[in-house]
This record gives C-alpha cells, structure tokens and sequence, in this order.
C-alpha cells in the first residue's frame, strides 16, 4: 500500500484528501498510479487530463511520471504552487 | 543552518532581522523580502485569503531552497517564515532575511530564495472576492523569475 | 514621496518596514536592506567606526536617488535612514526599505537605491583598528556595483 | 564671496573645515578655484594634484571642473564616498 494526497483546488475537485492506494505490480511508478486514478470516472480524468497542470511529490519531494514507487511511498497530487 | 517555520501567527519582521545580526560582529549586510496580502489581484478585490500548505513538505522544501542557496553565495544566515490560515489585505505573509558579509551576496541570496520558494514551496492561496472564492492561479512570470536562477552563471549579466 | 533621515540614534528596521505597509492594503512587497559595521575590514580588526557626512546635500542626495529609483520602477514607497556619528561592530549603519505592488520592482528599486548610496551620497567611514585611526578608501567594487545600472536597461540581463 | 567647505581626510590633511573665499574675476569655475588652492603650498598643491581622488560638490549638487560659480556659491571638496 502507498498513501495518495490531494492538496488545495486538486483536492476540491476530487472531493479527497487522503486514500490508501494498492500498489500495482511489477515496477510501478507515478505515471502507473496517474494511469489507474484516470481510470476512475470523469472527474478522475478530467482532472489528470494530459494537457492540466498539476504536480507530483513522492515523499515530499518534487517527483514525475517516472519516478519509482515502492510500498509505504507518500504520494501527493496537487496544482502548481502559489505561495509567498 | 537555515531557520524555517511555517505558522498560522503574525511575525515580527524587526525581530527576525535582529535575530540574524544579534551577537554577530562579521555581519554587514542584512536582505530582507516581506510579502503583503495585496487588495486587489488580477483585477478583482480581495477581501480576505487563505492559504493551505502541505505540512511536512513546506518544511523540507524551504530548507532544501536555503541549502541551495549556501551553496552559490557567501552567507552567514537565513531565515524563512511562512504564515498559513485565514490572512486579509495588508497582512504580511511571508518574510526572508538572509545575511551575510557584503550585500551582493545577501541581495542575490534573498531573492533567489523567494523566486524558488515562489515555484517550489507547496503553498497555495485561495481568495475570497466580490464573486466568490476562487484558487490563484500560478503565474508564468514567477517561472520566469526562477528560472533566471538556473543555467551557467548566477541568473545575473 | 520617500522619507529620508540622517541620524546619530539607531533605527528600528521592524518599525521602518511597519511604516511602509500601515493602513495600505495595496503594497504586496517591502524589500529591505540593512548594513552593520564588521569588526573587520580589508584584513584589519575594527574595534570602532566614525560616520561623517555633509549636513544638507545628505539629504538631498538621498532623496535625488530615491527620485531616480522612483522613475524607474513601479514604487510606492520608500525609506532610508543612514547614522552618523560613533558605532560599534554590530552596529546598523543604513536602512534601505522599498514598497511596491510586485517583488521585482521593490528588490532592484532597493538594491540601486544601495549602489547608489555607496557611491553618491556625502558620507565618510574613519576607522579605529590596532594600528590607529584610518579613512576607509572607496572601493573600485562599489563603483562597479553602481556603473551596473547605468545604460539602455535596468543593469540586469 | 563664496564659501569652500572641506569634509573627512580632505580637511584633517588641509586642516581647514571651511573658508570664505574671494571669487575669482571674469567667468570663474570650479577649475578656476581648485588652481588657485594649488598654488598656496606644498600641502594644497599636493591634496588637489590631478593624479588624487577628490569629488566637488556646489550648491549640494556633485559638480566638476567646469561647474560655473557666481558669488554666494557653497562649493565643497571631499574624497569619494564611503557610506553605507
């Protein structure tokens, strides 16, 4: 299992702010876990559309689609940043 | 050797300069940035803003940009102070200060970390307007402003 | 529009940079800059440091080069305080605060205002080290700073 | 009648603060007054020797060797500055 996080208008969106997530298979990455979360329904997809901003932090720091994940992994999805 | 704290309290900027000189003698310049919470944003008043972060990240993020800016200027110390919460027009929201023995280098220093922090830091800032609330939307000159930071030199001609 | 002063007494920077934000709702930026006498320069221990200045065209110079600064950038105001007199290592010698809606504008606005200072404004440093008392000679690093912003555009690339 | 004002080394070596001084006839300059002070000793010629740094100001505004002068005129001499 991996932990999912959704943060500000992304979590609003998706109306969720933490999930436990199985890990698929085989050598699992962001993109693998993004590919699953489109899969959901259309706000799922919508949301992860290839063409929307969003980012990604694999234990709190910055990652990408490519990024391995393993078991006990904090992912977290949110918009581009807008402190300060 | 950075100080960083993330915090729903108002900060005291006096004191935050004072405490990166106090005690020193081999200070000579002190850079300070504070970040207000404007009234209006791209066209449209702004009664109140909130701000969420990601705790835990925000930390580490704004530690890890003071390291790297250690590692290209010549400075003594820094400090990072973030508020989080419920903020209105006129509140300050964030505060860098870094110091050093000569003022190019705690110039560069400072803005460079709030040019990162701007794009790096996971904050984010919801307003409350005349027409409802809404997610700021991050802007490409801040990008741009990091980005200057990257390549051979010091982002400088 | 800028506040300048020349005094003996020391300064807050907190209630300097307070000043520029009260009852605002429209500054978004404060970019501060404080500098502080080192307990050593060029190699010699410092024990003690001496302002002189020009009483009058002090003044005027500042508030000529704020002036300047204010037809350059996008400012809403700005402060500038500078010593005289006896100081210590330790010591806040100058204050430069600049307040604008935007952070780009109030950190170069600031630092201009600083290279400007260093190199315009009737100022002298007589220092007390092991060896005696001694003028501090102007430095070719300062003019530089200084010559930075002079040409087409704002001295940044 | 103007007035010379000397600042920080300039007026310990000089050992001169400030002066009244008679203006020079015709149409007389900065250039005009600086030759004048060099032509009273070894001291003043040395201060103002062309090679040394030295910085003028009339009135409170950052003049030069050509900045003309009338009578009433506040001209003061000092090496650059080093504030801040």
């Amino acid at each position: 299992m991996i932990s999912l996080l959704y943060f500000a208008s992304l979590r609003e969106r998706l109306d969720c702010a933490r999930e436990d997530f199985a890990l698929p298979p085989g050598t699992p990455t962001v993109g693998t876990v993004v590919d699953r979360l489109r899969s959901r329904d259309g706000r799922w997809s919508e949301a992860f559309a290839p063409g929307r901003a969003w980012r990604v932090a694999v234990n709190q720091r910055m990652a990408d689609l490519a990024t391995p994940l393993k078991p006990g992994d904090e992912v977290a999805f949110f918009p581009p940043v807008t402190g300060g | 050797m950075a100080h960083v704290r993330v915090q729903a309290e108002p900060f005291e900027a006096g004191r935050e300069i004072a405490a990166l000189a106090e005690g020193r003698r081999d200070v000579g310049a002190v850079a300070t940035f504070v970040g207000l919470v404007r009234d209006l944003n791209e066209g449209a008043e702004v009664s109140r803003m909130t701000l969420e972060h990601y705790p835990g990240m925000t930390e580490r993020a704004l530690e890890e940009i003071c390291a790297e800016a250690a590692g290209r200027w010549d400075l003594i110390d820094m400090r990072v102070v973030h508020r989080v919460g419920p903020l209105e027009p006129g509140d300050a929201i964030v505060l860098v200060a870094v110091s050093s023995a000569h003022r190019g280098d705690a110039f560069a220093a400072c803005e460079f970390i709030m040019d990162y922090l701007k794009t790096r830091a996971p904050f984010w800032k919801k307003e409350s307007t005349l027409s409802g609330e809404r997610w700021v939307e991050a802007r490409s000159s801040d990008d741009e402003a990091a980005a200057r930071w990257s390549g051979a030199g010091n982002g400088r001609s």
